[in-house]
């Protein structure tokens, strides 16, 4: 039932804010509902541990009216991901600020994704996770398409189109293994588990959801629409994406390409694996380069989810336990990231790293929870990527050693460029851009708070994570 | 009335057959080869004859008169066709000034 | 039935009324009388009752289609006036040939007997062909009754001629003989009754506006008035996708071997031509033309998949396909009003004055393209799956890539909307019912998404 | 006990965070005294602890938390104080404390104070951290922190990008062995299913000697030590972060953090032990780096520099004496020179201090008089880094050479010309400061002053050290207890159980001359160096070998080529063309390519309603065409 408030609420919530009644207060308004849905999901958390079996389902036979039928589970992953999901929304409403006039149409794009979101990671019937993997493009495009930067248009719409090519290659292999099904067929997960495919068919069932996947999380070389779209939409929109939008791809990995694809995983992982590895080097390399300090996001984040996509198609436990705590630290992580970007742009108005330099004498406080988020970003050991990283890495290590080496890379990689990078805007003389940057408001590191926390939480306490996903 | 049968049924129905389809393709012929859309007009109504002849032929060897009654029915609406046809050429004849139908290609792509 | 003798009557009324030049009641007339034909026309449901020794059946599939298509009707009628606005005189005729041509479509949705599907056809066509060139000083508009006429007529040349040799080969004009007929040849057919067949499906496909027979559409549809291709586009196509559909379920349904494959490569051909050829267009009604096109494809796929409960999906698309359409072409005729242009542009900023238009848009332009939730996803689903079912795996992947290129033309207008500066400084003022039946439009659209059960297990 | 070793953690932490929080409101004068005093807990605390395991044959064990634990792996937060961890807890809190006094005044003047002893309090912390960890995993937490501070530290004085590079440099490098570290690591987990230290030394010593897998082991591990511990190639990064506060270079990259490679070792040192291979590519790897490490000594001209390659080349002759089998021997010289190092640095700075931020020498001279105690001091340092009795450096040296002849003839001549190798740079060093005449700078009126007390007692107490610390264990012509073995053989007990027993023993005259021939050669070395550096007029431009000395062997440049650019180029090749123009390219391609064929597409539709027709029939033939006949 828990589940159904979860969805219920931000979805309400967005109609009422889309009637534009509020007004002034749509913002405030957006932010105690997502701080609400936030608590609930706490609850059902809390509700979780006490779950038998580790999993809360709930199952609406409504096949006669809606001719889907409405099945929502919500076990550890789909918790996990709802957790990052609920924690994120209200840091991310928070963090519009009052100068760019943002209407309440804003808000209840981003309640709607919320919505979206929580339905891709509870639903458990496919045509049903399929409503909401749709559904929860559609915020994101106006989001970027209304209040991006400039030629947003042609770039939204190419992200559109890219997403919905990868999402109907989906739907056409959703659609062939609902035939397998044995009669009277079903798009239940679990009717998909137990069919047992043959590895002629699971070739192509796995080629269509890792195109699809592939596109959404993005790996190598689907990625083409990434750093664009990250560039032109708005950061609240770009913390969506990042933070969010792009675990829905592992998950889906997770949900469909695991479990239904099994031989593939295993016996073809030397032919995508280096893909995705060279994705991972691909992406960290590019970021040394980057002038532009959103697109260094943008790559940066491509190599650290190509570490995740490895870590689940490693196909041993330890790789997708790893990669699960992956998916949420680098969640809460990208967004800090885009945060401080925010706030270095709120001040400077440019993203150029070359025009930027000395904040840290200025704004000690700001240079403070940066570095605590660029050390998180390169996985130091007590901040939350570490245990992820260090779990992933082992698994892929115990699958092939040397894939497991030359992943490793991207540690020295990462610290190359993020340093690089933190010392360029951060030290050396002021310029400028910087004359005048002032240190953070109460306000602003409020919004810092959760993530921080959050990073050192699951730093230094993984195991209340792990503990979940233990079988 | 079996009379008028009888000497319908003396010419044997593939014959009626063949001839339709003959006169039907003049028609279809005679559309695609004209360009003035009276003449066009006039190929059509000779194909919906043909159809007439041949339901009219069925319809005799068969001794039911469905056949034929759609014959009545498909003859008005040729006229009603027809009207609104010769209509329509008026209309367009008034703003191109002629009846070629290669005439009309404001609306293409 | 009784719901079209109603409607003739008030076709007739309306003539009346047009002739003694009274203005006023005209509009009245027809809402309350298509209000009645509706209801009248849903009191027969579940009774099946067949009129005239089975001329007419009007059993529940007929009666769904015919409730579609007096409430599209109702609805342009309900967009009739804005349009007409600067129009002085009564309109009778345009309003009476509307409603006969509606006639001629209830005709064709539960014909028993292939007579019926004629007259049916041709009241129908030539009320359109009248219709098409009702501006009687827009070359265009001629352009397009004159390109409509010569094809249409040549058309239903065909049709006849396959009907008479159905005729010829059955001995019989009605559907259920025909059947025992097939049923009882299926191993032999006679080649007349396979060309007849043939001939008889070319007809039906040409008055889909289905490829390869679907030259016609975009030129008549882009010249006529907007108001008739708005008509033409949802009445005109469901009534005759309705026909077939019977045509082919009710008699043919064991033959299938016969007419399938051909089918299968129109449909094809149809959602390929038709998408593709949209893509490029910047004319948003021509560009409308094709997307029709490309939905008269996807209808085919359920004549295709014929199963029990393809009729009942075969409804559920007409419905988001006709309520979309709709909704799209009356807030074009909004914009043309204001901008006095079809072209992409006149959407530009649309948003900013007229966010309920725009919304209703929007929403129109996503179930066009089957984004979920919406109903047009919905059915496009329930489509594939009965075609999947029947195993036809390459036609659902062309329909699926089909819809992934729709994508980016749906999308355009919307981008223009919501994302550019607006080209109009004011909001384009329209009659609060017009709004009203927009925002219905719109919230029909949601709401079958979510359920569309309802609809697909009505039938 | 279990409870000290918690509080040990807690309180640099709590300096760390008090200091931290509050720099703005914080006095600059307290904070410096506050840091001193946790640290000066933590001595008293860890006295307490060496007192305890050393006088019970006990090890400490402390259980906190599970930090990772699930299915079959278990990873705890764990404390283990055991003799090598006690021994190690002193260096760290005494040295520490010293240097954070010296630093008191070293930084009085310096606005970022607070900022600079809340950072030393992490180091600190994460240094012990490193220290008591009982699994390798938690010890790579302190491995990445200390490396951490020290990049916070290096950059300290963050407005002049050379420092950020040099921090950035440092980082880097140290996560090139740290990588090694981490699939270290990996193997261990592999093989043994857990990372605990002590279980892991149990399970190992159960196997083969040679063992590939142990080899494996043992080589990444040391590739981690070699980036901590600036072994060639790894070593560039250690001069570079000399431009860090002097006490930095004294507590972290003299003293503490770059012996946690040896650490690292001799704490796994029953895994080494069973892979010779390995033993030996630690002696190659720490000859070298000791022998280039002094030749490059003798050719800077930086204060520091030279200081810090004295550091390089010691850490070298450390890892010789792992290499060797002489763990005991390498902690012995650890601990001496930790204190030798860590004076003369502080030494150096006072000099750098008086001469207000000058470090080049070739701008010193004279000084002797001038700051006459740090010169004592300094003179303290050299005699004991140089080995000369009866100082500290002597007696740890004397070990490390023992186990060289005992190794072979050759290893041993080539240690004594190492250790020679001190002598000559550091007197170099010494004559060119405070002998040589002044340098034009120095008459140019600086106002030379001497460093405040509070600088100078803690170089006093380091001095002390430096001169008694070697007696602790006396060669064994002289005593036949050798305290420092005794003291450490418990931890290192397995491992020499394990070790292949060397065959000849040295007679006594060996012996002897071991640590006399050794005598006379410093004596002349000294004397030739006074001769040649007191009255060399002005420097020559190096040239020929002294020219690649004096430029490092140019590593640098070599790295610059082989890595950093192609790097860079790749980088710039990826994002502009594969990126943008292939990949990026073919995506639009997809799209456009669509757009052309609905463009051409629409050229059927040329309005013409004959040609319709045309196409109409044209298809009707087709399809009953394909019916009928087919």
């Amino acid at each position: 039932m828990i589940i159904v408030l979860l969805l219920i609420l931000p979805l309400l919530a967005s109609l009422l804010l889309f009637t534009g009644k509020l007004g002034k207060q749509s913002k405030n308004f957006a932010l105690v509902t997502s701080l609400v849905i936030f608590a609930i999901s706490l609850v059902a958390g809390y509700a979780f541990t006490f779950a038998n079996n580790k999993v809360l389902s709930l199952d609406l036979n409504l096949k006669q009216l809606l001719d889907i039928d409405i099945i929502l589970k919500l076990d550890a992953v789909s918790l996990i991901m709802i957790m990052l999901t609920t924690l994120l929304v209200p840091v991310i409403i928070a963090s519009t600020d009052k100068k760019e006039q943002r209407t309440h149409n804003f808000y209840a794009l981003i309640l709607l994704m919320q919505m979206a979101l929580i339905g891709v990671f509870t639903a458990s019937e496919m045509i049903l996770f399929y409503i909401f993997w749709e559904l929860a493009l559609i915020p994101i495009f106006f989001i970027t398409a209304l209040w991006g930067g400039e030629n947003r248009k042609k770039i939204s719409v190419k992200f559109l189109i890219y997403t919905v090519v990868g999402s109907f290659a989906m739907l056409i292999a959703i659609l062939y293994l609902y035939t397998l099904t044995p009669a009277p067929h079903s798009f239940s997960f679990e009717s998909f588990y137990q069919l047992k495919l043959p590895y002629s068919v699971q070739v192509p069932v796995f080629l269509a959801f890792f195109l699809a996947f592939a596109i959404k999380i993005p790996l190598f070389p689907f990625h083409s629409w990434q750093a664009e779209t990250y560039n032109v939409s708005p950061v609240q929109g770009s913390m969506l994406l990042a933070g969010i939008m792009l675990k829905m791809g592992l998950y889906g990995m997770i949900r469909f390409i695991l479990p239904i694809c099994p031989d593939v995983v295993a016996g073809g992982s030397l032919i995508f694996l280096p893909l995705i590895l060279f994705g991972v080097i691909y992406g960290a390399v590019i970021a040394i380069t980057q002038p532009n300090l959103k697109k260094l996001i943008a790559f940066a984040s491509l190599s650290h989810v190509g570490i995740i996509a490895l870590g689940l198609l490693s196909n041993n436990h330890y790789g997708i336990e790893g990669a699960v705590l992956q998916m949420f630290s680098h969640g809460v992580n990208v967004v800090g990231f885009f945060l401080c970007y925010y706030m270095i742009v709120k001040r400077t108005n440019t993203d150029k790293i070359s025009d930027l330099g000395g904040i840290a004498s200025a704004a000690p406080k700001f240079a403070t929870i940066f570095l605590i988020i660029v050390l998180a970003n390169v996985a130091l050991p007590l901040t939350n990527s570490f245990v992820g990283e260090f779990l992933i890495l082992l698994g892929v290590f115990q699958f092939n050693k040397l894939i497991a080496i030359i992943a490793g890379l991207t540690i020295i990689l990462g610290a190359v460029y993020m340093l690089k990078m933190y010392q360029k805007i951060m030290y050396g003389e002021k310029s400028v851009a910087t004359e005048s940057f002032s240190d953070l408001t109460t306000g602003e590191i409020l919004l810092f708070v959760p993530i921080i926390v959050s990073i050192f939480l699951v730093g230094i306490f993984p195991s209340f994570i792990l503990q979940l996903l233990a079988p | 009335m079996e009379n008028t049968i009888a000497q319908i049924q003396v010419i044997p129905l593939q014959y009626y057959i063949l001839f339709c389809s003959a006169l039907f393709s003049i028609g279809v012929i005679g559309v695609l080869a004209k360009r003035n859309a009276l003449v066009i007009f006039m190929s059509v109504e000779l194909m919906l004859n043909s159809a007439n002849l041949l339901l009219t032929a069925f319809s005799a060897y068969r001794n039911d008169p469905a056949g034929q009654i759609f014959v009545f029915f498909i003859m008005v609406v040729a006229a009603a066709e027809v009207a609104i046809g010769l209509a329509l050429l008026v209309v367009v004849y008034r703003s191109t000034k002629t009846i070629d139908i290669n005439a009309l290609n404001r609306l293409k792509w | 039935m009784y719901a079209i003798i109603t409607i003739s009557i008030v076709a007739i009324i309306v003539l009346f009324f047009g002739a003694i030049q009274k203005k006023r009641p005209l509009l009245p007339i027809v809402y309350v009388g298509l209000t009645l034909a509706f209801i009248l026309n849903l009191l027969e449901w579940n009774k099946s009752i067949h009129y005239y020794n089975e001329m007419y059946i009007a059993d529940n599939f007929s009666i769904a289609f015919n409730a579609v298509l007096i409430f599209t009707t109702l609805l342009v009628f309900i967009f009739a006036p804005v349009y007409y606005k600067p129009v002085k005189r009564p309109l009778e005729d345009i309003y009476a040939l509307i409603l006969f041509a509606l006639v001629g479509s209830l005709t064709m949705t539960g014909f028993g007997n292939l007579l019926m599907l004629f007259v049916g056809i041709e009241t129908l066509s030539l009320s359109l062909y009248i219709l098409a060139g009702s501006k009687k000083f827009d070359p265009n508009s001629n352009e397009a009754a004159m390109k409509y006429f010569l094809t249409g007529s040549f058309a239903s040349g065909f049709l006849l001629f396959g009907i008479a040799l159905l005729y010829g080969a059955s001995g019989s004009l009605n559907l259920e003989e025909i059947k025992q007929y097939v049923i009882l040849h299926q191993h032999n057919m006679p080649g007349m009754l396979n060309i007849g067949l043939l001939l008889v499906a070319i007809g039906m496909t040409f008055k889909i506006g289905a490829a390869p027979f679907h030259f016609w559409a975009p030129d008549v549809y882009e010249g006529s008035p907007t108001l008739i291709t708005t008509f033409m586009a949802t009445v005109g196509k469901v009534a005759a996708i309705a026909a077939f559909f019977r045509l082919m379920n009710s008699s043919f349904g064991e033959v299938e071997s016969i007419w399938k494959i051909t089918l299968t490569i129109f449909a094809i051909a149809t959602i390929l031509i038709g998408n593709l050829s949209a893509f490029y267009q910047d004319n948003v009604k021509r560009m409308f033309a094709y997307s029709g096109i490309a939905h008269a494809g996807y209808m085919l796929i359920a004549i295709i998949a014929l199963k029990q409960d393809a009729a009942g999906v075969l409804l559920l698309y007409s419905i988001s396909y006709t309520i979309a359409t709709i909704t799209a072409f009356a807030v074009l005729i909004l914009v043309r009003e204001e901008t006095g242009t079809f072209s992409i542009k006149a959407f530009n900023g649309l948003a900013k004055h007229n966010p309920t238009e725009a919304f209703a848009m929007t929403i129109a332009m996503l179930s066009l393209a089957g984004i979920p939730p919406l109903v047009g996803f919905a059915a496009k689903y329930n489509l594939f799956i009965s075609a999947i079912e029947q195993g036809n795996l390459l036609l659902v992947i062309v329909a699926i890539v089909g819809s992934m290129i729709s994508v980016y033309f749906y999308i355009r207008p919307i981008v223009a909307m919501y994302a550019n500066q607006p080209s109009a400084t004011s909001a384009i003022d329209s009659s609060s019912n017009y709004k009203k039946q927009i925002i219905l439009a719109a919230v029909l659209m949601i709401l079958l998404g979510l359920i569309p059960g309802v609809i697909i297990n009505l039938i | 006990m279990e409870l000290i070793s918690i509080l040990l953690l807690v309180f640099p932490f709590l300096g760390f965070l008090t200091i931290g929080l509050f720099q703005k409101q914080m006095n600059r004068n307290i904070s410096g005294i506050l840091a001193s005093a946790f640290i000066f807990i933590n001595l008293i605390l860890s006295g307490i602890l060496f007192w305890y395991v050393s006088s019970s044959n006990l090890t400490v064990e402390t259980q906190l938390f599970d930090w990772i634990k699930f299915a079959d792996i278990s990873i705890p937060f764990a404390l283990t104080v055991d003799r090598l961890a006690a021994l190690m807890l002193l260096i760290i809190n005494g040295v520490g404390l010293l240097i954070h006094i010296y630093s008191i005044g070293y930084m009085k003047a310096d606005t970022g104070v607070n900022r600079f002893f809340s950072y030393m309090n992490l180091f600190v912390f994460f240094m012990l951290i490193l220290v008591l960890s009982s699994n390798y995993l938690m010890l790579f937490i302190g491995w990445e922190g200390v490396g951490l501070s020290s990049y916070l530290l290096i950059g300290f004085w963050y407005k002049d990008h050379a420092n950020n590079d040099a921090a950035k440099k440092a980082f880097i490098m140290n996560r090139i062995g740290d990588l090694g570290f981490l699939i270290g690591i990996f193997i261990l987990f592999v093989t043994f299913k857990t990372l605990s230290i002590s279980e892991i030394a149990t399970k190992a010593s159960l196997m083969p000697s040679g063992n590939l897998t142990l080899m494996a082991i043992t080589i990444s591990l040391f590739i981690g030590a070699m980036g901590k511990s600036a072994q060639i190639p790894l070593f560039t990064w250690l001069p570079d972060a000399m431009a860090g506060p002097t006490p930095v270079s004294a507590l972290i990259h003299a003293a503490t953090m770059v012996t946690a490679g040896i650490y690292l070792v001799a704490r796994s040192s029953v895994l080494f032990v069973l892979s010779p291979v390995t033993m030996n590519i630690i002696l190659v790897i720490g000859a070298v780096t000791a022998l280039i490490g002094g030749l490059i000594a003798i050719y800077q001209n930086d204060i520091k520099k030279i200081l810090a390659y004295s550091t390089v080349s010691q850490l070298g002759f450390m890892f010789m004496a792992l290499g060797l089998g002489s763990f005991s021997g390498a902690m012995f010289h650890l601990t001496t020179h930790a204190f030798f190092k860590a004076l003369l640095f502080l030494a150096a700075g006072s000099v750098i201090h008086a001469l207000s931020d000058e470090q080049d020498i070739r701008k010193m001279g004279g000084l002797r008089k001038k700051i006459p105690f740090t010169f004592a001091l300094f003179i303290i340092g050299t005699i004991a880094i140089s080995g000369i009795p009866p100082f500290a450096g002597f007696f740890s040296k004397e070990v490390i050479l023992t186990a060289a002849y005992e190794h072979g003839m050759g290893m041993g001549i080539l240690a004594t010309f190492i250790s020679l190798l001190t002598t000559i740079y550091m007197f170099r060093l010494i004559f060119v400061v405070f002998f040589k005449a002044e340098s034009k700078e120095i008459r140019a009126n600086h106002p030379i002053h001497e460093s405040p007390k509070v600088m100078l007692y803690p170089m006093a107490v380091l001095a002390v050290l430096s001169i008694i610390a070697g007696f602790v264990q006396l060669p064994k012509l002289f005593s036949e207890t050798q305290g420092f073995d005794n003291y450490l053989s418990p931890v290192f007990e397995k491992a020499s159980k394990l070790a292949p027993v060397s065959e000849h023993v040295l007679d006594v005259q060996t012996e002897w001359m071991i640590f006399s021939i050794p005598l006379l050669f410093i004596a002349l070395l000294v004397f030739l160096s006074y001769k040649r550096f007191v009255n060399e007029k002005e420097f020559i431009a190096p040239t020929g070998i002294q020219k690649v000395l004096s430029n490092k062997f140019y590593v640098d440049e070599i790295y610059d080529f082989l890595i950093v650019k192609p790097l860079g180029f790749i980088s710039v090749f990826f994002r502009g063309i594969l990126d943008q123009t292939i990949i990026n390219g073919f995506v639009n391609a997809v799209g456009s390519s669509t757009l052309f064929a609905g463009k051409k597409l629409r050229l059927l539709q040329t309005g013409n309603v004959g040609f319709y027709l045309i196409l109409m029939v044209f298809s009707i033939i087709a399809i009953l065409f394909f019916n009928i006949i087919l």
